[in-house]
């Protein structure tokens, strides 16, 4: 079955981008596809590869972009949520792009299950 | 199958599981995660809002949240199933459609 | 990378945004406008539900200027022009709220929480911001 | 002069304005900002737990936050009063202390 | 542009710290903690507060490995090292979540809602995350 | 009289930062003095730089910019949380630096007054 994901929130603040990113790797891990990811509201602080946290905690920007690249995940950014929060080209890590809102809607309908994340 | 209902604030500091509940049709679904585990357990002022709707409604509570918040052996509600991550891809794949009650 | 590997021309689904925050606390009303403007420039079935504190943001006479924001409101005007028509307002929330159809910006099709949940059952893709 | 209380969820969605007015002392002053000003509104399903404490505590509802929620004409709880953000400032300095119930 | 006009050497202020949100749903619980640890490292008459949810905060048993996060639970029992001794527990919070002193991973004192709000009535500063 | 302020939330998502704004304005144009702005958990996301609002929308990381450098305001980010949500150096605006958390505990000593926004 083919999943896609909205990401409402930023790391660390909320455990959305957790139990999405937890989600996404189960899914995979079932043999699902998940086409696209998208980031959405705070979510684009997902997308800032300067996030730099503890050494004994994860870092969820990593490992968004380390389950995109090996999965073939479309990660995608929110263009006007982004431009907001000074998420731009220069700190997008690794996987990730950013597009419109379409690209979210696109998702809605090219998946058989669409599953938000948020606060 | 009819709706999976998703949510995921604590039913003690916010109105969000029972806007869940008040529209769930009966025959769905309602998966607590996050803070929203703790409305899976039992004897608190809370349980009967899940408790009221068990006939109608089918509940589920994610284990890693449970065990993450040390309620690992707390009683839960009786008819609350707990699943894991693999069981909740499961639990959207067998539904219709999801909604995220936040 | 991209996930263009599926064509989606043509399809039509039935896409509910459910709005159940207040406007100006917290952006969450606003950039879930901007998400139902997209879904109706890609031609899907569009449904807009109002409920908790999301009725709010229909209400009348809103004016931003001593908080510094923009007022959005004028928009949901405008959605009948984005052929945005399904909007839905649920009844137990207006109430709670001492609030009736006459004070919101637009018309809308008051449902109680029993039809409501009916018309979501009904749906492909929700989503809640 | 005692505690200056600021409030800014709405009442509607969360608990914090009841944990706010639980623990107030009597004679001290609760300024609802944000969206916590729907507690302000005469007339709806929650205006009785502000009223109820009218006679103990001073409330005050912030003006700019009204007005931008198209509240300007509604009727208010009597006894609420309307400040704007200079007022803010002064109750904040008549004060001895300001907690934040978020 | 410092704010170093002011000498704050050896004036100690009554801290409050109110907890009122359940661990790893938020970061505000962690980051909270960690406004408390540095506030006794300035010797602040530092008072902890936990009610609503943040009586959770202190539950025994946590167990993050399946959700990936830090279990940051036992630093509650390192404060008193750092002379972090008034803990304060709202009885009401507790009784509406079935719980008792000894569910909690460290001794606390139980204050009604009355007793509590007096209390939080004499601070200097009192800090909410 | 002097205040401190702590801001929790990032600029847009929650209104916390527009409030502490206005405080902080009202509070200056009463004579008060506003000796430290801090900035913890989200609040940290207001001294992003690259942040570009629409054109008909408050930008909020250059208000708090210009106001801290026209009224003298120690605008300090806590620089645990900004590491978690990478927002370093480079990303600074006029007027903010990065310190420790024991600033906030000094804004607490040193104010008369100490006032909370967040979410």
């Amino acid at each position: 079955m083919r999943f896609g994901i909205l990401v409402n929130e930023g790391p660390f603040t909320h455990q959305a981008s957790d139990t999405a990113y937890q989600f996404a790797k189960a899914a995979i891990g079932k043999g699902h596809k998940v086409g696209r990811v998208f980031f959405y509201h705070d979510g684009v602080n997902n997308a800032n590869k300067l996030s730099e946290p503890q050494a004994d905690d994860r870092n969820l920007v990593a490992l968004w972009s380390k389950l995109g690249t090996e999965h073939g995940i479309d990660l995608v950014v929110c263009v006007a949520a982004a431009m907001r929060r000074g998420i731009k080209d220069d700190l997008l890590p690794a996987g990730f792009r950013i597009s419109g809102l379409g690209q979210l809607i696109e998702a809605g309908i090219a998946s058989d299950r669409l599953v938000v994340f948020g606060d | 199958m009819p709706m999976l209902h998703t949510v995921n604030k604590s039913p003690f500091q916010t109105t969000t599981l029972e806007s869940c509940l008040r529209l769930a049709k009966k025959g769905s679904a309602v998966l607590l995660i996050e803070d929203a585990v703790y409305g899976a357990l039992d004897g608190t002022a809370v349980s009967a809002r899940v408790a009221k709707r068990m006939k109608e409604l089918k509940f589920y509570v994610l284990g890693p949240d449970i065990a993450a918040r040390g309620l690992g052996e707390a009683k839960l509600i009786d008819g609350v199933t707990v699943v894991d991550y693999g069981n909740f891809v499961d639990l959207v794949a067998e539904h219709d459609a999801t909604q995220a009650w936040m | 990378m991209q996930d263009d590997d599926i064509n989606t021309e043509g399809v039509v689904k039935k896409f509910m945004f459910v709005n159940r925050r207040a406007p100006y606390g917290t952006v969450y009303a606003l950039e879930g406008l901007e998400m139902v403007l997209i879904a109706a420039a890609f031609e899907q079935d569009v449904s807009v539900v109002f409920m908790d504190d999301g009725v709010y943001q229909l209400k009348k006479g809103q004016d931003t200027k001593a908080v510094n924001m923009k007022n959005f409101s004028p928009t949901f005007r405008a959605l009948d022009g984005y052929d945005v028509e399904k909007l839905y307002v649920e009844k137990e929330s207006l109430e709670a709220r001492g609030l009736s159809p006459a004070d919101l910006v637009v018309p809308v099709e008051v449902l109680s929480a029993d039809e409501l949940g009916t018309l979501m059952a009904e749906q492909d893709v929700v989503m809640t911001a």
